[in-house]
């Protein structure tokens, strides 16, 4: 169930290049499963900005952006104490259940990575620890993966630079991993590669997207996709699809 | 208290407020936000004859008090329309909902229309000559007088229900069109469609949506939607629906003192999905303090 | 830094940053603001045959993202402009000066000009034939393709100097209008005037300016005029001047992206004095962030 | 000469019936005469709002405004510590030295009455000591009526409901007054109303104008207004037009 309100900035650092962590105080009962978004409105803008949820608890949530436009750099120089209109709790988000029992593992590239922490720690709850691939363009991009250390998991980084971690993608890392089942969320070239080569391997997994959006909450069909399905709205019918469901363009 | 409410070709409204076809999906979804039973109509989604997946991505741009979209008329066809959705819409609406009909040529226009005209969902068909997000027809209907009035005629001949022609903002002279509209029998007008827009990446250089020009709309436009409302009310005397930008309670009092009979909410929707609600419950405020006692006495009065 | 500089018909432009006519008078009143000599040149104060008042205030609304004018031509006259503003503007400025010409019929426009081209003041002379605030003439020629042509041959055949005519946005088709002025002869195109828009007081229901329906401009129409320019630059071969709505570097690259050679800044300057500068010294910062050497190497790739 | 700068927002009080008191910190070296005005940037509004200056220091100035609309409402939520920014210096402004030597009236009615303040200090240090009239509709309208008579002036009130001083307009106060010289803000129609008034006794003076303005300084023409001596800018030529040039449509 999908909800309006106003959210108090309790924190907003910068964690890497262009990336800043935000803290939120206010109500979470809207959100359900790891990999749902809230959608921001921000003064002097007409559409709402799009955030995947990092992590939340009963008396807030933290959202981790980055710096891609105005609007997210109008985000940026806001203080603690102000405060955002946020519609909260849209989107599927992962299915935490479906790796029960399955050697699983996080696949996330950039701004694709904070929606998997919440999911990590779901995960783990469930008796399940992932290990984790990050993907990064160089060393100075690289966040979260220190945090996702402390949860337990195993942590694979690549860098495209070689600045930190493995050079290369994501996939540099994943090929030589054995896993059944996989979540994954980043760049739509990254989540391809993902795609394939988790195909090869077997495995089947979870993929989340992003697009342009109008709305956020499926009322003007802005951000539809081809699925093996039918066609699909990202932002009520994902932004998580299945593997067996994804089409790629 | 102010009465707000309202008729459309003999249809009573509990007031004017009306979410805009495709910012509303087929309205059942709304229905988790709020009792979609306080508003004064629903225009669903545009249909076509054949599903259509519409457009590639991005068909989403931002612009100064403004959006762009290139949907496209994405839809499941019109049989499939009446089939899953309208009964999905039954189940949680019981106002009046106007039927959205889009196409690519005259008999595909009819085909749709008599399809709405035989379900008992819609009240009011609205026949949408103006969509600027396709190729062949759709917007190309719209900016000229003949075809306009040809679309009108073909489809009043075939259905019984009140036919609305959703009218183009992108031509010399939008009053011409509603006239010829009129005399080729429409029950009433609906404008405007979206601006034909553009956004263009500074640093690509690339169009941001992926068909380039296309819909443009939100409070950005306003100025231009109220003007066109004037203009075709000052020449037409069958209702005029407006639409173009309009987000609060004000907005609705300049286009019904322009001449509308209701209005419609667009792409407000989009970043308040409470939009329509909120109106609603501050027009009568709003009217209460500046002494309006009704919508009705307040109709048209920009042009005396 | 990245190259900034353009060119007009043959004139060298420092960079493409000009004020819009209407916006900035006669321009040297600016010059208690700052240098103007930094601006890639300045529209004059849109000019007629015989001194004009205008229309009767309130000519000035307020909208999302923009403005409404309804300031109607007010201006001493061609003769009093040369004697008059013309030397105070010699006195402080040594760029590009466009002559904005209006009129309410040919023969006014070729006698307005041919003054213009008798002085040494204006390299370029700025036909208006789009002029939406003045009831007879003015637009009347900027929305019909035969007239804006007529009008272009006529002032032609008189003149030396290059002839841009200003396009009226108010139409069905506008590259249409284009092409009859290239045809017609004309040096290069300036585009686009303002909307047509209007603003009602939602208590009284009078229109908010005086004459009604009046030029509406400023961000809120960037989309529609980038639109346009991008139409229009498609089909002609004569050089652009993008207006409508420009406020940012950014907004000077997509124009440009879209085939503009210069723009013009038009409410932008009633907004903020500092606008043109501002922009001026924002831009090659900018492309120099994007990674773009030369305006002139990225002219029109967004048809590419 | 004119200037652009940013000022902090120092106190913003109601004063009366939708009426407040905003001081704002910043230079002030741009104001020379008392009636200039200042035109303000709101967020989320395209066009500046002029308001008059009421008075100034060295180091700040203190404008009364009337929420007229929804950019003024929104000036009235602001709070101490913000910021604005303003255009400043704009218009003409009165002429004090116009007055030397003459027994003087000053007129205001509602948002008229600001200007006046700083025009009654300036001709009391110039050694006029003028009358004061001011207008109101009703008794919870009125403001700085004490504050022209700590400045020693004496103060004639009117309001149209008669809720406070005498009932009716400025001109009922008016009429029985003797002076040479009158120096009004207020209304169009007040304004009309004094200078006939003040015609029949043989007074000239000083009425300053309020028009919608497109730029405030000069370049749109958007405030055109007819004189004696041809077409004038109310923000640049005025908004003070002597009783000689002025002509009432």
């Amino acid at each position: 169930m999908t909800k309006n309100a106003i959210y108090t900035i309790e924190t907003n650092q910068p964690i890497a290049n262009d990336v800043f962590a935000m803290r939120l105080a206010g109500p979470t009962g809207a959100l359900v499963a790891p990999g749902q978004f809230v959608n921001i409105l921000l003064n002097g803008f007409y559409l709402r900005r799009p955030i995947s949820v990092c992590d939340w608890d009963e008396a807030g949530m933290l959202l981790i952006y980055k710096i891609l436009g105005k609007g997210t750099a109008q985000m940026a120089t806001m203080q603690p104490g102000q405060t955002l209109n946020l519609l909260t709790g849209l989107g599927n988000g992962f299915t935490v259940s479906a790796a029960t029992g399955k050697p699983t593992v996080l696949v996330g590239g950039g701004v694709g990575v904070p929606p998997l922490f919440s999911l990590a720690k779901q995960l783990i709850t469930a008796g399940n620890i992932p290990e984790v691939v990050l993907g990064f363009r160089s060393s100075g991009d690289v966040f979260y993966a220190e945090e996702f250390a402390k949860l337990g998991c195993k942590v694979h980084l690549a860098t495209e630079d070689g600045t930190a971690g493995t050079k290369g993608f994501v996939t540099t890392a994943l090929q030589d991993m054995a896993y059944d089942y996989y979540y994954t969320c980043g760049p739509n070239a990254m989540l391809q590669a993902v795609h394939a080569l988790s195909a090869q391997k077997g495995a089947a997994g979870q993929l989340s997207f992003e697009e342009r959006m109008g709305c956020g909450f499926g009322a003007c069909m802005g951000c539809s996709c081809h699925t093996q399905v039918g066609p699909k709205r990202v932002c009520v019918d994902g932004p998580v699809f299945t593997s067996e469901e994804v089409v790629f363009a | 208290m102010p009465d707000i409410s309202t008729t459309l070709s003999g249809i009573p409204l509990p007031n004017p407020v009306i979410p805009a076809s495709g910012t509303f999906g087929f309205g059942y979804e709304m229905a988790s936000w709020y009792d979609i039973n306080v508003l004064g109509g629903i225009a669903l989604k545009g249909t076509t004859q054949n599903a259509r997946f519409g457009n590639p991505t991005p068909r989403i741009a931002e612009c100064a008090s403004g959006m762009l979209n290139a949907v496209g008329l994405q839809n499941p066809g019109v049989e499939a329309v009446i089939a899953e959705e309208l009964p999905k819409l039954r189940r949680v609406y019981s106002g009046l909902a106007i039927a959205n009909i889009s196409g690519f040529g005259i008999e595909e226009y009819v085909y749709t229309a008599k399809k709405f005209d035989e379900d008992d969902t819609a009240a009011i068909l609205e026949v949408n000559v103006s969509c600027p997000n396709v190729q062949h027809g759709g917007m190309a209907f719209g900016t000229s007088p003949g075809a306009a009035a040809a679309v009108t005629a073909a489809v009043k001949k075939e259905v019984k229900k009140p036919v609305y022609i959703k009218l183009s903002p992108n031509v010399t002279d939008i009053a011409e069109v509603a006239l010829a509209c009129e005399e080729a029998g429409a029950d009433g007008l609906v404008l405007i469609n979206t601006l034909l827009g553009m956004r263009i990446h500074p640093r690509t250089g690339k169009p941001i949506v992926s068909i380039g020009s296309c819909g443009f709309s939100g409070p950005a436009i306003k100025p231009v939607a109220l003007r066109m409302v004037y203009d075709v009310c000052k020449v037409v005397n069958i209702p005029v629906i407006g639409v173009g930008g309009i987000a609060t309670a004000d907005d609705v009092l300049e286009f019904v003192s322009a001449g509308a009979s209701a209005v419609q909410v667009g792409s407000q929707n989009l970043v308040d999905p409470f939009a329509c609600p909120k109106i609603i419950e501050e027009l009568p405020k709003v009217m209460q303090q500046y002494g309006i006692t009704s919508l009705n006495s307040i109709k048209g009065r920009a042009h005396t």
